[in-house]
């Protein structure tokens, strides 16, 4: 019972902290350079202890607090460890980061900023130990609530206002299904722990409707297809650090939660609920890929991309999901472990793309990518760290976004053996659909890199732009070791996978791959398929060596800097290197039906002609205005009820009088 | 050692003499402090009486006509602190009206001694035995709180008072009827006389009573004591008496009158239940739950006054709890009796929040309430959080009884939840849409001359966050007994 | 001569209706605080018959006070309402007259059926009339609906109290005393505030037409 | 692993390095032929490697750190490539190094530092170049792909070694999918070796060139690496589409006597293939670059088609 009384008292610290600093409200220097490398402090114990739980046995606790009848329980399992892994690492590295970020004057105090940031972390940690569904749904709201406030840390600008409403509103719509969901699935009993919950047997449509209900409440917080609008807004409008943990580790307790409740208390169900998964996360990965290609501001590129990585997850998620209904053990594990070794290295790369806009943010001031460019020379340090975390983000090997594509394609090339014909059929299509994604996000991550880091500045205020301050680096270097070490070393990965999928699918790969030791990583036995990263790795430096080597050996002429060529023409500038939305146009075109595109083309005989294309998500004029649009006109149609005449509301009761004497008389 | 009845007795005289005593000094500058001493002193008493409760059982009193059970127990303790704190916030908040001149020196008189009679009335109402009694107090709470609404005397105040006045004295009108019907049935079991109106006899033999008669009974009960709940479609006079009286009355009107109107019917409804097998109040009060809380929930989202805005939700909360009491069972009575707790707690948190409010920026027009955050974080963090606790959002108590209030009906009513998600989901927008803007962003309200008494703001919503945390072992027995005694 | 007076008591209960249709088919104001009037006093003999054939005390002390209250303060507070605004003006209705008296003939009918099961399962020696109080309450509440003018909304209002009161003594030979004393009370004073609200309302709008108190409502 | 593996491997990669120019020479002579023109020598490519290598490298001013060592990565991968693919043997140490998924994200590794050092400098052609390059590229990539997943759906693996071998060693069937996988791998080794119709590598007319747009700001050594990795890619392309769609005559067993066979067949079937491209190459004419994704999405879709047509008739 050792690691569930540490975890408890970690996150009490975290608790402390934040209340701490209410004491010195305005003391930025003091909330930002000890109280925040502190919580970081506390997020490592915390992501050492579960790392160790996790190969433990299940551990339960009981809080004082709760309903009557109710207390909280708590339960520390392998899925609850994962993710409380994932969360104390993101912790670490983003509190490090903040501790060189907040400055003075964001809105809202930074002692309160402290106080939100630290009860947001330690609501994330209890909402993956809960283990009933009441405390589950406190925690839950509790991490909503608190990142909405962290949302609206700089509340004066009205965009960042509508983003956070938008945010909360949608969560709570998503926590009201959630609600009906525990609803099912307590069946009558009124006994809202876990373990009742997993004891009831539903029948197919009752549990399909819990199914139901938790894709919905899920769903809208990790942004899955069409509940995924908040997204975009939310993470630009917050400070960086704050997106970065919404991003890489809040998205992830919605991943947490669907894997608890289809997995463990529905016991995984009917094939069709991994189709409907598999359809939702397909759709948010390609659309979320496709619009993070187009955007032209930073952190909407890297919000779009979230949904997108969140749909990769999802999607191994439903075809393990496929593979239980069908008790295909092994190859449910495969995709499940690939699913959450996504969970891990989306959970690095994106911390580390999001704190390196931040880095960006502060150094220039400036989230468009129309303005910025040429950065590498003047913050070498972000720059190289993001450089890291983009080759990551593209899945590109031997980092860590690559062993989790490759796992998935891996599931999904063995699954010929599925008894449902039309699943067969299905399943090459996703395969493509998500070799494409994977193209396409590589693609994004280039044009995010490039515009910002690379080519020459477009404004003249970015040359003097400052590097990432000691803090900063610390953070930044923390998630990009992350990287290229789960990328090269993806063995223990599988391991804490193991752990997981033992629970949920009675099967892991842990033997098989450790029958190959350390380094080699083949899932389904080498004969199938195998890879490598550290000898991939020594391989390409070997050959770029040879290459230096030979180029030395053979090279005789002198070397020398001069202005760019360019095909010889002299008068070049900034100007006219491509912007972002250049960048994205071929996109644009080819996918032109995803998007609402409004163009404004120059015509020859404007005295001030000018070019402006405004890409939009169609869901948000398709579903979202037109419900707001029907909500407002009802709320008209009832307030006809209250005209002001007090004969027609005597009338009112009159008429309910005579309407319930009838009742009663029939 | 003085005989239980004692506190009670303290209880039920203190405020009467109030209202006497601020009859005649309730002008004097010192009037507040008087009518907050005074509530003071009720909620000791009634805290004594909690006491005597906790430690001992039921308590009758007075010859049977006034009794404690675990259901008015609660009630009684929550009315006294709801009426003390908003004593509290009143003190400096009709000063600042005085200086406004809106109120003058009669006006102080009348207010202070109607609230000390209204808090009287409903202390009666709660605490007697007697229906007939129970209808008296009512009526007489009614009289008080239309004097209380128009005492600005502004056509607007007029008005509601005067919508106020005759829908709610109709309603009570059918309510004696039914009290009348209640009668009649018990006069051919128990026989004539007092003892046939007292509650606790009329529960020993309610499986006797006749029930073609208690059928037509409730109807009227319902509907009359409905009508002061404010169920739709009787819910009228509602958002006008909130919206023009004085905030200290819109507090308490949302915070205790609507709960003992409530408190009344479900004394009803269990003679009603006992005497008909076919569970028809239940779906009776499902029907008008169903209703209050969808129509209340559109009628918020064009909202431009805030506390007109405000009141609509109080009857969304209201037609909340009255499904949960219509679904019946332990966890929805539980459910009904803690959201009737946490509500008043929290409502009226919110109408002292808002009271400053519209105070500063001199209007309750929303629009015209911009930065309260940046005008005193204090007042602006009371509005946040008791707006958001009131939409139901973890970890206060509201969110605790809405979880089990919907997680049972889930599965009892399975149609009427989706019904129930939509309209809470659009109330969120409204209210939340609203609270924000009015919130955040850049301030426009100019400086009060008195420090605002947030002290009770944050004193109910102290008492919500733990009631969301942890239900105290006595208060969670007296809900379970409670609803128990409901049954249904 | 009980049975004559148990009789009598149907025969008061028949004018009550008689005067609660009059009042919704009159137009002047006066004549309806005379009806008023009219329907205490015969509320006050019914009661005054039902107490002596039943012999209860309390009901004679009800019928006192219905007297002092019905037959005797309210009308004189009205007449002097009426006085000071002076409103003599005649009443139009929301809707015209015939039709609120069919509309009432409906009522009757239904207050009749309705009550029939309950009337038969009273042990009062006046359970028959049960239905007739019943009317009277519906009908003042039409009353009160479809008149446009403060004053005879008011009315309605009090004749309501009265037919309420009716079914009281008709059913359950009354309520019991601490009850009839406090519904006394509230309806004394529910009285006098109206009174004043009505000086009030005149001195805001300078009308006591209702169609003015129609500012608060949803846009 | 086995002596004689590591030198079949070492003997790859050798082959590889010093075969790849004379590849491009081939098809250049043979394209010329085809077209009439005088054909230049075919050792042309070498000359070009070592005038390059002789020639001073300017850098421009705003390069950076990843402008320089772009060709040498570009290199890298594509030798690594070059060393797991079968082309001789398929008793190859590196092999279990990196399987088809890995070996499309090696190439995708290299033309992301290429695109990324196109951008560095911040010229219009390096950008435009940039862009075009990784839209043949996030196009191209998912085609390779299937194209490989639909071998292995035949093979039952992803490891490029089983999968050569056990294509080579079933018994002759003919497979529709493989047909189609075949035309679809041809489309792309066109477009990403930047051949005609897609690109033209002997023109530099700013408007309509992608690879040379990229490459644009090199010179001296760092062009010569380039040409050199690109002369190994198409190798690289040539290599495994031999491999998979016509495996005969690969070494098993690795002794030195199998390589002695396996090499003429392998050098047989490129100079094969060299032909069939200059071919194409004639025949076809240059498309607008507009047109590129419609012809690349093309083979993409015939790609999937091929791995449907595989679970329908072949599974």
């Amino acid at each position: 019972m050792i690691h569930i009384d540490w975890i408890l008292v970690l996150v009490g610290g975290w608790l402390a902290l934040g209340i701490g600093a209410l004491f010195t409200l305005h003391n930025t220097g003091f909330v930002a350079r000890r109280l925040f490398p502190a919580g970081a402090l506390i997020g490592l114990a915390l992501a050492a202890v579960s790392l160790d739980a996790a190969f433990d046995t299940p551990e339960v606790a009981q809080l004082v607090i709760g309903l009557p009848g109710l207390p909280m329980h708590l339960r520390l399992d392998g899925l609850s460890a994962f993710f409380l892994v994932v969360i104390g690492a993101g912790a670490f590295g983003t509190s490090m980061f903040s501790a060189g970020y907040f400055r003075t004057g964001e809105g809202t105090p930074p002692g309160l900023m402290c106080l939100e940031y630290h009860v947001f972390l330690a609501a994330m940690a209890m909402v993956v130990l809960a283990d009933d569904g009441y405390a589950f749904m406190v925690m839950w709201e509790t991490m909503a609530l608190s990142s909405f406030f962290l949302v609206t840390a700089n509340h004066r600008v009205p965009a960042v206002r509508h983003a956070a409403y938008l945010y909360l509103l949608i969560a709570h719509i998503g926590a009201i299904a959630l609600l009906l969901c525990f609803g099912v699935l307590q069946a009558n009993t009124g006994d809202y722990t876990f373990a009742n919950l997993r004891a009831q047997q539903l029948g197919p449509v009752w549990s399909s409707i819990a199914f139901g209900f938790a894709v919905v409440g899920f769903g809208a917080k990790a942004g899955l297809v069409p509940l995924h609008v908040w997204l975009p807004e939310a993470h630009p409008a917050a400070p960086s650090p704050v997106s970065a943990l919404m991003s890489a580790v809040m998205l992830k307790t919605a991943i947490y939660g669907l894997l608890r409740i289809s997995f463990d208390l529905l016991h995984g169900g009917l094939w069709w609920w991994g189709a409907v998964l598999l359809a939702l996360g397909l759709a948010s990965a390609l659309l979320g890929v496709v619009f993070s290609t187009v955007q032209t501001e930073m952190k909407r590129l890297l919000a779009y991309s979230s949904i997108e990585n969140i749909g990769l997850i999802v999607t191994g998620m439903g075809l393990a999901l496929i593979f239980r209904s069908y008790t295909m053990t092994t190859l449910a594990a495969l995709a499940l472990t690939a699913a959450l070794v996504h969970v891990l290295a989306h959970a690095c790369f994106k911390s580390l793309l999001f704190l390196g806009t931040g880095a960006v943010l502060h150094a220039t001031g400036e989230r468009n990518l129309g303005k910025l460019g040429g950065l590498m020379r003047s913050m070498p340090w972000a720059a190289w760290l993001m450089f890291v975390g983009i080759l990551g983000g593209s899945g590109l090997p031997p980092l860590a976004g690559f062993i989790s594509e490759w796992l998935l394609l891996q599931s999904f090339l063995f699954t010929t053996a599925l008894p449902n014909s039309f699943l067969n059929m299905l399943i090459p299509l996703v395969a493509a659909a998500i070799a494409l994604v994977a193209a396409l996000a590589c693609f994004a991550m280039v044009k995010f890199f490039g515009v910002i880091f690379l080519g020459q500045p477009r404004e003249e205020k970015l040359r003097k732009a400052h590097d990432a301050t000691g803090f900063e680096r610390l953070g930044l270097a923390w998630f990009a070791a992350g990287v290229v070490a789960m990328g090269l070393f993806p063995v223990p990965l599988i391991d804490l996978a193991d752990r997981v999928t033992q629970i949920l699918v009675g099967g892991g790969l842990a033997q098989t791959v450790h029958a190959n030791g350390w380094f080699l990583l083949a899932p389904m036995g080498v004969e199938r398929a195998s890879y490598i990263p550290a000898l991939f790795l020594a391989g390409v430096a070997a050959a770029t060596l040879l290459g230096l080597l030979i180029a030395r050996r053979l090279y005789r002429g002198t070397s020398r800097r001069a202005p760019a060529w360019a095909c010889g023409y002299a008068g070049t500038n900034a100007r006219m290197q491509d912007t972002a939305e250049g960048f994205g146009q071929p996109i644009r075109q080819i996918f032109e039906p995803f998007f609402r595109t409004t163009r404004h083309l120059p015509t020859p005989f404007d005295t001030r002609p000018y070019y402006r294309v405004l890409v939009e998500d169609r869901f948000w004029h398709g579903i979202y205005l037109p419900v707001a649009r029907l909500v407002d006109s009802a709320a008209r149609l009832v307030g006809r009820l209250q005209q002001g005449r007090i004969s027609i509301y005597l009338l009112y009761s009159f008429v309910t009088l005579m309407f319930l004497l009838m009742l009663v008389r029939l | 050692m003085l005989p239980a009845t004692f506190p009670l007795f303290l209880t039920l005289l203190l405020p009467v003499a109030g209202g006497v005593v601020l009859g005649l000094y309730g002008h004097r500058d010192k009037g507040p402090e008087l009518n907050a001493a005074f509530s003071a002193a009720t909620l000791a008493a009634a805290l004594w009486l909690t006491a005597e409760v906790v430690f001992g059982t039921s308590v009758l009193g007075f010859g049977e006509r006034f009794f404690i059970d675990p259901l008015n127990a609660f009630l009684v303790a929550l009315t006294a602190l709801v009426g003390f704190t908003t004593s509290i916030f009143s003190m400096p908040y009709m000063r600042i009206e005085r200086e406004h001149g809106k109120m003058t020196g009669p006006r102080m008189r009348l207010f202070h001694s109607m609230y000390q009679l209204f808090i009287a009335m409903m202390l009666v109402a709660l605490t007697t035995n007697n229906l007939g009694v129970l209808w008296v107090a009512m009526e007489a709470a009614t009289l008080t709180t239309v004097l209380l609404v128009s005492v600005y005397r502004t056509p607007a105040s007029l008005e509601a008072a005067w919508k106020y006045f005759i829908l709610c004295g109709v309603g009570i009108a059918q309510a004696l009827f039914g009290t009348m019907l209640l009668y009649l049935a018990a006069d051919r079991v128990i026989g004539g006389g007092e003892g046939a109106l007292l509650w606790t006899h009329l529960a020993a033999v309610k499986e006797q009573l006749e029930p073609n008669i208690l059928a037509l009974a409730f109807v009227f009960l319902m509907l009359g004591y409905g009508t002061k709940v404010g169920l739709v479609p009787v819910h009228n006079w509602l958002p006008d008496a909130h919206a023009e009286g004085p905030t200290p009355i819109s507090a308490v009107l949302s915070g205790l009158l609507l709960n003992v109107a409530l408190y009344a019917i479900l004394r009803c409804k269990v003679l009603a239940d006992g005497a008909m097998t076919n569970g028809l109040p239940g779906r009776m009060m499902i029907g008008f739950g169903i209703l209050s809380v969808v129509v209340a929930a559109f009628f918020l989202f064009r909202q431009r006054d805030v506390k007109r805005m405000f009141a609509y939700s109080s009857i969304e909360h209201m037609g909340l709890m009255t499904f949960a009491f219509g679904l019946g069972g332990p966890i929805a009575n539980f459910a009904g009796l803690l959201h009737m707790t946490v509500h008043s707690l929290t409502k009226s948190a919110i109408f002292f929040a808002v009271g400053h409010a519209t105070q500063r920026a001199g209007s309750q027009v929303m629009d015209e309430i911009r930065g309260l955050l940046q005008a005193s974080p204090t007042l602006g963090w009371g509005l946040t959080i008791g707006s958001l606790a009131i939409l139901g959002m973890p970890p206060f108590g509201v969110f605790a009884s809405e979880f089990l209030i919907l997680t049972s009906a889930m599965r009892q009513l399975p149609w009427a939840t989706p019904v129930l998600l939509l309209s809470l989901a659009v109330a969120f927008a409204a209210v939340f849409g609203r609270v924000q803007a009015m919130v955040f962003g850049d301030t426009n309200l100019a400086a009060t001359t008195h420090r605002p008494a947030l002290f009770p703001v944050f004193l109910h919503l102290g008492l919500t966050l733990m009631l969301g945390l942890f239900v105290p072992p006595f208060l969670g027995q007296w809900y379970r007994q409670a609803a128990a005694l409901i049954g249904g | 001569m009980r049975a004559l007076l148990s009789q009598s008591i149907n025969l008061y209960a028949a004018s009550l209706l008689i005067v609660s249709f009059a009042m919704i088919s009159q137009r002047r104001i006066l004549s309806l605080v005379h009806l008023y009037t009219t329907q205490g006093a015969t509320l006050v003999l019914a009661t005054a018959t039902v107490a002596y054939l039943t012999n209860q005390p309390h009901l004679f002390y009800s019928a006192a006070i219905t007297l002092a209250l019905k037959v005797v303060l309210i009308p004189i507070l009205l007449h002097r309402v009426i006085d000071r605004l002076d409103v003599r003006w005649d009443v139009e209705t929301l809707i015209n007259i015939p039709t609120t008296m069919l509309i009432g003939i409906v009522l009757v009918v239904f207050a009749f059926n309705l009550a029939l099961p309950i009337s038969q399962l009273s042990s009062s020696i006046a359970r028959s009339t049960l239905g007739i109080a019943l009317a009277c309450v519906l009908l003042s509440f039409m009353m009160m609906i479809v008149r446009s003018k403060a004053i005879p909304q008011v009315i309605g209002f009090l004749a309501m109290e009265n037919g309420l009161f009716f079914a009281a003594t008709s059913a359950t030979n009354g309520m019991p005393m601490i009850v009839e004393l406090g519904i006394a009370l509230d309806v004394l004073v529910g009285a006098l505030i109206l009174g004043v609200f009505m000086f009030q309302i005149r001195e805001q709008f300078d009308s006591l037409d209702i169609s003015h108190l129609e500012k608060l409502r949803e846009e | 692993m086995s002596v004689a593996g590591i030198v079949a491997q070492l003997l790859e990669i050798a082959l590889a390095l010093a075969a790849a120019p004379l590849l491009v020479g081939w098809v250049d002579q043979w394209r010329a032929r085809l077209q009439n023109k005088s054909a230049p020598p075919l050792l042309q490519s070498y000359r070009v490697l070592r005038k390059l290598f002789h020639k001073e490298s300017v850098v421009a001013d705003s390069a950076t750190m990843l402008f320089r060592i772009a060709p040498y990565v570009k290199f890298g991968c594509m030798t690594l490539i070059c060393a797991i693919v079968p082309t001789l043997s398929t008793d190859l140490p590196l092999a279990t190094a990196a399987d088809a998924i890995a070996l499309v994200g090696l190439l995708a590794l290299a033309r992301t530092f290429l695109a990324l050092a196109a951008m560095d400098i911040g010229t219009a052609f390096g950008t435009m170049g940039a862009r075009r390059d990784m839209l043949v590229g996030f196009l191209a990539e998912p085609a390779l792909l299937m194209t490989l997943f639909s071998a292995s759906l035949i093979t039952r693996s992803t490891s490029l070694a089983n999968m050569v071998e056990s294509i080579a060693h079933r018994p002759f069937a003919l497979e529709p999918s493989l047909a189609f996988a075949g035309i679809a791998f041809t489309m792309v080794s066109l477009a990403e070796n930047a051949r005609v119709p897609v690109d033209n590598p002997a023109t530099h007319l700013e408007l309509t060139m992608i690879h040379e747009a990229l490459i644009l700001e090199y010179s001296g050594r760092h062009l010569a690496m380039m040409e050199w990795a690109a002369a190994l890619k198409l190798f690289a392309y040539s290599c495994i589409g031999l491999a998979l769609f016509f495996p005969w005559g690969l070494a098993q067993s690795g002794t030195p006597l199998a390589m002695i066979i396996a090499m003429p067949v392998l050098i047989f079937k490129l100079a094969i293939g060299g032909v069939a491209l200059a071919l194409i190459e004639t025949v076809s004419a240059k498309m607008r670059i507009f047109r590129v994704p419609e012809f690349l999405a093309t083979a993409f879709l015939l790609a999937v088609i091929g791995l449907l047509v595989h679970q329908l008739l072949e599974s």
